[in-house]
């Protein structure tokens, strides 16, 4: 209905093949961008901007790090938390011994440190595939976990075990650290994370992200079609990790400021991992969506006693939450495996065929 | 020098008189390819889905393929007069090789590609073909295997390599060999290029300009001549009528051989300078058609039908809620949608209805169509039920009729903008003469009438009466509008008893357009009055028995229940008053008739295989029914053998309720 | 080389030298870990019993654990005599079983194995909020005097020292190794315990035996809340009754790595390997990382075991096909 | 050579060229020399020694369990044989990779469709360029100047492959719910995409109508002829393999019973017994 594409054609391979072949997709992100990058930091309030956008872009990049593991490359992590942690360490260590150095060169060069270890960890992938697979990354988790308490030279032997963010600037404007304005930081998260999502797309619609995809749909015939699986699943646990790694420093030092090991452990994993399941395996889109989802329905649930005046304690509405999150995955499986994306999919199909129900 | 010629032809596509000072000098198609290729350079002119995207060719692009491969034509022999046959689906290269073909003074002949070999065999030797330019392998294997007969074939040329590397190369060529051949010949002799304009300039207007074959039902194809003249003057007079420009898109998708498609994808493109679209297959034409939106646009009735049809299946499967929605917003089409396409005053209410309409069902509707930006349609080739063509009217789609033939270059008549009716196909084009011969048959006299059937004067001369009028073979009347109404083949229209009238098949198609009714069979030649069998549709009328609580045990039951004789009479009753609105066919008005209590059925011999009905053997069958029409009676006993499906034979014996039908008089009928 | 050779004596040998001079430490080092290795093989019992007839990975076995203990405690501290509590308990895993089979299982059949996972973590979320929602987050004892189960040590002086047993350790191994007995008996025994080996070799076979699908799939879920609901007394014994507990039941997944997905002598022997590595890991190299190396000690072992052996200790091998 | 090879629609005149071609050259692409493959104590295949000729198409037939796909699987390296030796354009090579095999112009197509389910009919094709693709992470990343450049190359000659097999309508649609016989010519187009010189068809008519079975037959041999390229197909159509195969080998449990002309196979006794016999 919304979308009247009579007249669209394409007289290019270019043209064909662009992110967004649609028009109207095109001004929606358009609009949507205008949004994120103009009006939020006019009118959203502080409160809005460091508590509900800065996490939700920072989810939405991990999430990102991880669907390009699992819904793109089809190898399961459980690990997530523990490459965020690696990358926010690395940040850490890396600025507090280059102090000079630009943060955000700082912030780019952490991902290649998670990306490293990911690889390390990636290495089990070319033998034992799907649970066994999980379990490994479980090793991962509990084994970085495990370092980031006992090798106190990553925190600077703080007594407090937790790593401060220094304050960084840029432009002469503080972007990290306790006098980096909300807005300040969101702006850095976004464009970070923007930028960030189109080189995810841009890989994955191309020869290195399809041998993803490859791998994940029938990876017997993905091999003799002289895809080398070595190569292929390391690069996307590389990949993954990387992203996991800069959303990982990103959160420390854009969102929270200071961290301990608990900001990533697995629950940290798990959270994502329920981002990635109910925004959709294998849709960019669907990371965004899912990690919006998560977070802000906690956001709203906690919000719901006060507004109505009710006496239900903080946690009790977090226990609530977390049924209502658990219900929702059984129901995605269960109703849609492949998430809000899939939905919002659908949804546009039938827009784009309306008023019939299907494509003639 | 050419130069004069091309000159004279301003951008809005008018002739202006020559410098020359005596007559003024007609263009060529060649004329206006240089024209476009000059005023129009960057416009796009052609476009192809080939390979997954749509190809584009300027009209500076067009000339230099054009040209080139023209060039290279005369190198492989041709020569002024040579027939070359053009066989294909809707691609750019075949589209290319008429103007190829003109510039050096050949004919081209585009042949239906999925006729037969023995069919196309017939028009290629009758035409005399030397060249043949073919779309695939397919057609190559079909002009191969005729070479025996085709003793002048000079040449076949092909434009789809596949398959094709193992054929005799002296024989058959590539298009892009042939265009070679003329990209070498220019670099030989730099005034190739000079002669080849100069040679345009020796085209004779008058002469020849393409032959296109009617596909007649009776008898072989024949040969319709047609000159440069006819063409375009017709060409120019129908863009003026429409006001066509050089913005608009159309797309190619039927027969090149049909003149249809000659002049809108050809003919009127050339004069008006607009793009013509090529689809990637005859399968994905409905996807191709939503691509590119067209904005003129051409369809024989039978694809609005199939349109509507896949429409109404699509909906079904709907759910309820959006079928409620679609379901009522086309009501409220049909109540206020054409009349706000004619620019009619409508209720301030029906107008924001139909804007939601717009909204909700109508916009998407045509998107998925296709037809969004569609300025023109046009359907024609034989009557379209008035329901169709309402329908697309009210979704505020510019549907209109138009008659043609190929001997008249297509145009003969066509509905102006907001004059619509369903059942006219307007006034007379421009610069067309119309007359309604003694015997009701429709002669029309225009610059775009035929030179002749190739080599076929009896034809030609029982067609085309000397001061160059033309039989049309239909007969038809001109309304108090002025707009021309065609009810019959004017061989199949008998006359009362009374001297009115009696167009058998006008009256059964505004019958059968009733969705309840399957066939019909008009009597009234030679007798008193007009009187009818129906056949009810067996499907349509059960759904609307069960819906209103009708019980029945069989065909013959529900046939002769009461309730479908009045459900029958009250469209009967319709179509006199239809009727009665027409003067010339006022006494045609049905009086009496009877709803068979069998299907009319082919194993029976009633319908031919093509489920045409075989009148002369009812008349035999049921004469005591005939008779009885003609009578006083109220009913009629009849006994029927019948066969059934297991080819068992058996008999139907069934006393045949007849009804009478009051008579509709008008004011009108009593001055004429 | 100098520092080379060090590093070689104290990774390699040293450990073992201490080993040697104190057998009665060592002797308690291994008891402790066969104690929770036991409890580990408890919990990848539970894995194995689901996975073997219905091919599901059942992430929520370890807040089937913390679950059924709480429902246990919970209903003791509400007055209910211990016996009457351990009853409603075990109906209250019945009814979980009969309601996950129902709501989850049933609506996901031939699904692949990772979406059923997912489904597990999904349920283990609605079972932590439920649990924590209802019984409050905050540890809580096992009533493991009122259940019978004695609270007291026995010293056993050997080797010029003596090793200490809790009473509870020892009943948990014997009552480990009763449940172990009583599932192999039910397994070999019983029609459904049959028709469960047919199931998770052959469907249609398991039909054969007149049992449906669903039924079984009810059953095992009832047959590994029992085992969890017996962990979960153990566990609670030697500790507290704690969300706490979910975070080290993953580590039966290590268990299942090394002991196969579907076997349970599997999960037994790979429960007490990882049970009894880890801790003498951690008493004896563990200083030299700083300690705290339990957390992680059964996955990265896990893990380099799967280099080696990816269809796990009594796996078969499998042939792929194209 | 094999002059009354015709399936509906083809003209003599070509596909005589495809076999002609065969007749020059007689090279020999690759070769199967003595190898025996078990699984566990079970023979799959033992002793089996055949070629395959450059440039023609080659048979491999036999009843369920005579170890076909097994040979196939054997050939691009997805099974390593215990004993026996390939050579492949002369080279002699004990184990291989399968993506050596790939590389080294292999290409197949599977019993059981293999198509990347969650990608398109265009991605899926798209797939079989992997190999010939080589623009690095970097402009991969940036997805323009020479990554998008590489792309569109390959866009332009997977273009040709949807022409060449007739699926133009289905071009963008996900494969998963494609009917079972478009799905199949897709997975052809895909080892197309490979431009292979041997390429290996497992059961490409396997579970299709007279129609489509015809489809594939022209598309087999078009390959065949406008490409050159070397087939290997294992059929259970007997009228099939007659009309396209040059020359056929016939396995029966694991062992070679027959290799001659489709003529000289048809009327070996062993054959009539083990397959033709039991079949019909």
């Amino acid at each position: 209905m919304l979308y009247r594409e009579a007249g669209q054609f394409k007289t290019t391979y270019a043209d064909d093949q662009a992110l967004l072949p649609i028009a109207q997709d095109r001004i929606g992100l358009l609009l949507i961008l205008i949004v994120a990058f103009v009006a939020m930091p006019m009118f959203a309030s502080e409160f809005f901007l460091s508590s509900i956008m800065i996490p939700f872009l920072v989810f939405s990049l991990a999430a990102i790090g991880l669907n390009i593991l699992m819904g793109f490359a089809g190898q399961l992590s459980l690990g997530t938390g523990a490459f965020m942690g690696v990358g926010a360490y690395s940040c850490y260590k890396m600025t507090t011994i280059f102090p000079d150095l630009n943060i955000l060169i700082v912030l780019l060069l952490s991902g290649l440190f998670s990306a490293a270890i990911g690889v390390v960890f990636g290495l089990p992938s070319l033998r034992i595939k799907g649970l066994y697979l999980a379990i490994t990354t479980l090793a991962a988790q509990f084994f970085l976990e495990w370092c980031f308490i006992r090798i106190e030279w990553l925190y600077n032997y703080n007594d407090s075990g937790a790593i401060e963010v220094p304050q960084r600037m840029l432009f002469g404007l503080a972007i990290t650290g306790p006098h980096a304005t909300p807005i300040t930081r969101y702006l850095v998260i976004l464009s970070v994370v923007a930028v960030m999502t189109l080189v995810a797309a841009n890989v994955l619609r191309g020869r290195i992200g399809r041998s993803w995809m490859m791998i994940r749909d029938m990876d017997i015939a993905a091999e003799l079609m002289g895809i080398r699986p070595l190569f292929s699943k390391l690069s996307a646990f590389a990949f993954s990790s990387y992203y996991c790694g800069v959303a990982g420093a990103l959160m420390v030092f854009f969102w929270l400021g200071s961290a301990e090991v608990e900001s990533f452990d697995i629950n940290h994993s798990f959270l994502i991992l329920f981002m990635v399941i109910i925004g959709g395996m294998g849709s960019l889109t669907g990371c965004f969506m899912g990690a919006a989802f998560i977070w802000v329905l906690p956001v709203i649930l906690r919000a719901i006693p006060t507004a109505f005046e009710l006496d239900i304690l903080a946690a009790t509405m977090e226990h609530i939450s977390s049924i209502v999150i658990g219900v929702l995955i059984i129901f995605f499986l269960i109703v849609e495996p492949h998430g809000l994306a899939r939905l919002w999919r659908v949804g546009k199909e039938k827009l784009r065929t309306w008023p019939f129900p299907y494509a003639n | 020098m050419n130069k004069s010629v091309v000159d004279s032809i301003d951008v809005a596509g008018d002739v202006v008189s020559g410098t020359s000072g005596s007559a003024p000098a007609l263009p060529s198609f060649p004329h206006y390819l240089l024209r476009n290729a000059e005023t129009l350079r960057n416009r796009v002119a052609m476009r192809h889905k080939d390979l997954g995207i749509w190809r584009e060719w300027t009209w500076a692009d067009l000339l230099q393929e054009i040209r080139s491969f023209s060039l290279g034509l005369l190198q492989l022999g041709l020569r002024p007069g040579d027939k070359v046959a053009i066989i294909g689906n809707n691609r750019p290269r075949l589209y290319w090789s008429f103007a190829a073909v003109q510039a050096l003074g050949g004919v081209p002949v585009p042949v239906y590609s999925d006729s037969v070999a023995e069919e196309m065999g017939y028009v290629l030797d009758h035409a005399g073909i030397r060249f043949a330019v073919c779309q695939d392998q397919e057609q190559v294997d079909k002009v191969l295997s005729l070479q025996e007969t085709l003793t002048g074939l000079n040449c076949v040329i092909y434009d789809e390599e596949r398959g094709m590397q193992h054929y005799n190369k002296e024989l058959v060529h590539a298009f892009d060999f042939v265009q070679q051949l003329g990209t070498q010949a220019v670099e030989r002799d730099p005034g190739a290029i000079a002669n080849w304009c100069d040679g345009i300039d020796q085209i004779d207007t008058d002469g020849l300009c393409v032959m296109l074959y009617t596909s007649g039902t009776t008898g072989r194809p024949k040969g319709v001549m047609l000159s440069h003249r006819n063409l375009i003057i017709t060409s120019l007079n129908a863009n003026r009528f429409d006001t066509l420009n050089d913005q608009e898109e159309t797309i190619a998708y039927l027969p090149l051989a049909w003149v249809g498609d000659h002049v809108f994808s050809y003919g009127q493109s050339y004069t008006a300078g607009y793009c013509v679209c090529c689809p990637e297959s005859p399968d994905t034409v409905t996807s191709d058609r939503r691509e590119i939106a067209p904005s003129y646009f051409f369809a024989p009735p039978r694809v609005f039908e199939n349109l509507l049809t896949a429409i109404t299946v699509n909906m079904e499967d709907a759910s309820r809620m959006k079928r409620a929605m679609f379901d009522y917003f086309i009501k409220v089409a049909n109540k206020h949608g054409e009349k706000i396409l004619n620019k009619e005053p409508v209720s301030p209410i029906g107008s924001a209805l139909y804007g939601l309409g717009k909204l909700f069902v109508y916009g998407p509707l045509k998107n998925r169509l296709g037809m969004s930006k569609v300025r023109v349609a046009y359907t024609a080739g034989e009557a379209i039920g008035p329901d169709i063509f309402r329908f697309y009217r009210s979704l505020g789609i510019n549907l209109k009729q138009l008659y043609g033939q190929t001997e008249a270059s297509v145009y003969i008549t066509a509905q102006p903008d907001g004059q619509i009716d369903a059942n006219t196909v307007g006034t007379p084009s421009l610069d067309v003469e119309i007359d309604i011969a003694d015997n009701g048959e429709v002669m029309y006299r225009s610059p775009g009438v035929f030179m002749g059937y190739y080599k076929n004067d009896d034809a030609t001369e029982s067609t085309k009466t000397p001061d160059g009028w033309v039989h049309t073979g239909d007969a038809g009347f001109i309304d108090d509008a002025g707009h021309l109404r065609i009810i019959d083949r004017s061989k199949d229209v008998g006359k009362l008893n009374d001297g009115g009238l009696f167009p058998p098949k006008y009256i059964e198609n505004k019958l059968k357009f009733f969705s309840d009714i399957k066939e019909v069979v008009a009597f009234g030649d030679g007798k008193d009055y007009v009187a009818v069998f129906i056949n009810i549709d067996l499907t349509a009328v059960a759904n609307w028995a069960e819906r209103n609580n009708i019980v029945y045990g069989s065909y013959q039951e529900l046939a002769a229940h009461p309730q479908v004789y009045d459900m029958v009479l009250a469209h009967v009753e319709k179509v006199n008053a239809d009727l009665a609105a027409e003067p010339r066919v006022a006494s045609a008005q049905i009086r009496r008739f009877l709803v068979l209590h069998k299907e009319l059925d082919a194993d029976d011999g009633e319908l031919t295989r093509t489920l045409k009905v075989r009148r002369s053997f009812i008349v035999e069958r049921y004469g005591e029914l005939i008779d009885a029409l003609y009578s006083d009676k109220t009913e009629q006993f009849v006994s029927t053998g019948v066969t059934f499906e297991d080819g068992r034979t058996g008999t139907i014996d069934a006393t045949v309720r007849i009804q009478n039908v009051p008579s509709v008089q008008r004011a009108e009928q009593v001055v004429a | 080389m100098e520092g080379l050779l060090t590093g070689l004596d104290t990774f390699l040998i040293a450990p073992f030298r201490d080993m040697a001079s104190l057998p009665d430490f060592l002797l308690q080092v291994v008891w402790e870990g066969f104690v929770s290795g036991i409890l580990y093989a408890l919990i990848a019992l539970g894995f194995v019993l689901i996975y073997k007839a219905s091919a599901v990975f059942n992430f929520a076995q370890g807040i089937m654990v913390v679950f059924s203990a709480l429902v246990l405690v919970s209903l003791f501290d509400l007055g209910v005599p211990a016996w009457l509590a351990l009853i409603i308990t075990i109906g209250v895993m019945g009814l979980l079983a009969l309601t996950i089979e129902r709501v989850v299982l049933r609506k996901l059949v031939n699904q692949h194995e990772a979406i059923l996972l997912m489904a597990t973590i999904g349920l283990t979320l609605v079972l932590k909020g439920a649990g924590q929602l209802v019984f409050g987050g905050e540890p809580k004892s096992m009533i493991t005097e009122e259940l019978g189960l004695s609270t007291g040590s026995t010293d056993w002086e050997v080797f010029g020292g003596f090793v200490i047993f809790q009473h509870i350790d020892i009943a948990a191994a014997v009552i480990a190794i009763i449940m172990v007995a009583a599932l192999a008996l039910f397994f070999s025994r019983t029609r459904i315990g049959r028709a469960l080996r047919a199931v998770a070799d052959d469907h249609q076979a398991a039909l054969s035996v007149g049992i449906s699908l669903n039924q079984i799939w009810a059953i095992v879920w009832f047959a590994s809340g029992i085992v969890a609901l017996v962990t979960g007394i153990m566990w609670g014994a030697r500790s507290d009754v704690s969300f706490a507990l979910e975070i080290i039941a993953l580590k039966a997944l290590a268990v299942l790595i090394l002991g196969g997905f579907t076997s349970v002598p599997g999960a037994i022997v790979g429960g007490l390997i990882v049970g009894i590595g880890e801790k003498l890991f951690e008493v004896y190299w563990g200083p030299m990382f700083g300690g705290g190396v339990e957390a992680w000690f059964a996955y990265v072992l896990a893990l380099i075991f799967l280099l080696f052996r990816p269809q796990g200790m009594f796996g078969e091998r499998h042939i792929e096909r194209v | 050579m094999s002059a009354n090879i015709d399936i509906a629609g083809m003209s003599n005149s070509e596909t005589q060229t495809g076999a002609q071609a065969q007749a020059d050259a007689k090279e020999v692409l690759l070769s199967v020399d003595n190898v025996t493959l078990t699984f566990g104590g079970v023979k799959a295949i033992s002793d089996i020694s055949f070629n395959i000729n450059k440039g023609e198409i080659r048979a491999i037939i036999g009843p369920n369990g005579a170890g076909k796909t097994s040979m196939l699987n054997v050939i691009n390296g997805f099974y390593h044989p215990q004993k026996g030796r390939i050579s492949y354009k002369g080279k002699t090579r004990k184990r291989m990779k399968p993506y050596h095999a790939a590389s080294s112009g292999i290409a197949r197509t599977f019993q059981n469709v293999a198509l990347f389910s969650g990608m398109s009919t265009l991605d899926n094709i798209m797939s079989g360029r992997s190999l010939k693709m080589k623009r690095g992470l970097f402009w991969q990343i940036l997805h323009v100047g020479p990554a998008r450049a590489e792309e569109i190359e390959h866009r332009a000659h997977v273009e040709k492959i949807i022409d060449f097999l007739e699926i133009a309508h289905i071009r963008k649609q996900p494969v998963g719910k494609l009917p079972y016989g478009l799905q199949k010519r897709v997975e052809l187009g895909r080892a197309m995409a490979m431009e292979p010189e041997l390429l290996l068809l497992d059961e490409p008519m396997a579970g299709m109508n007279l129609e489509e079975k015809e489809d594939m037959s022209r598309f087999v041999l078009d390959l065949n002829s406008e490409f050159g390229t070397t087939i290997a197909l294992i059929e259970h159509d007997m009228g099939v393999v007659m009309d396209l195969a040059d020359r056929v080998v016939v396995l029966d449990y694991g062992q070679k019973i027959a290799d001659g002309t489709p003529s000289e196979v048809q009327s070996n006794q062993r054959v009539i017994d083990a397959y033709l016999g039991v079949a019909s």
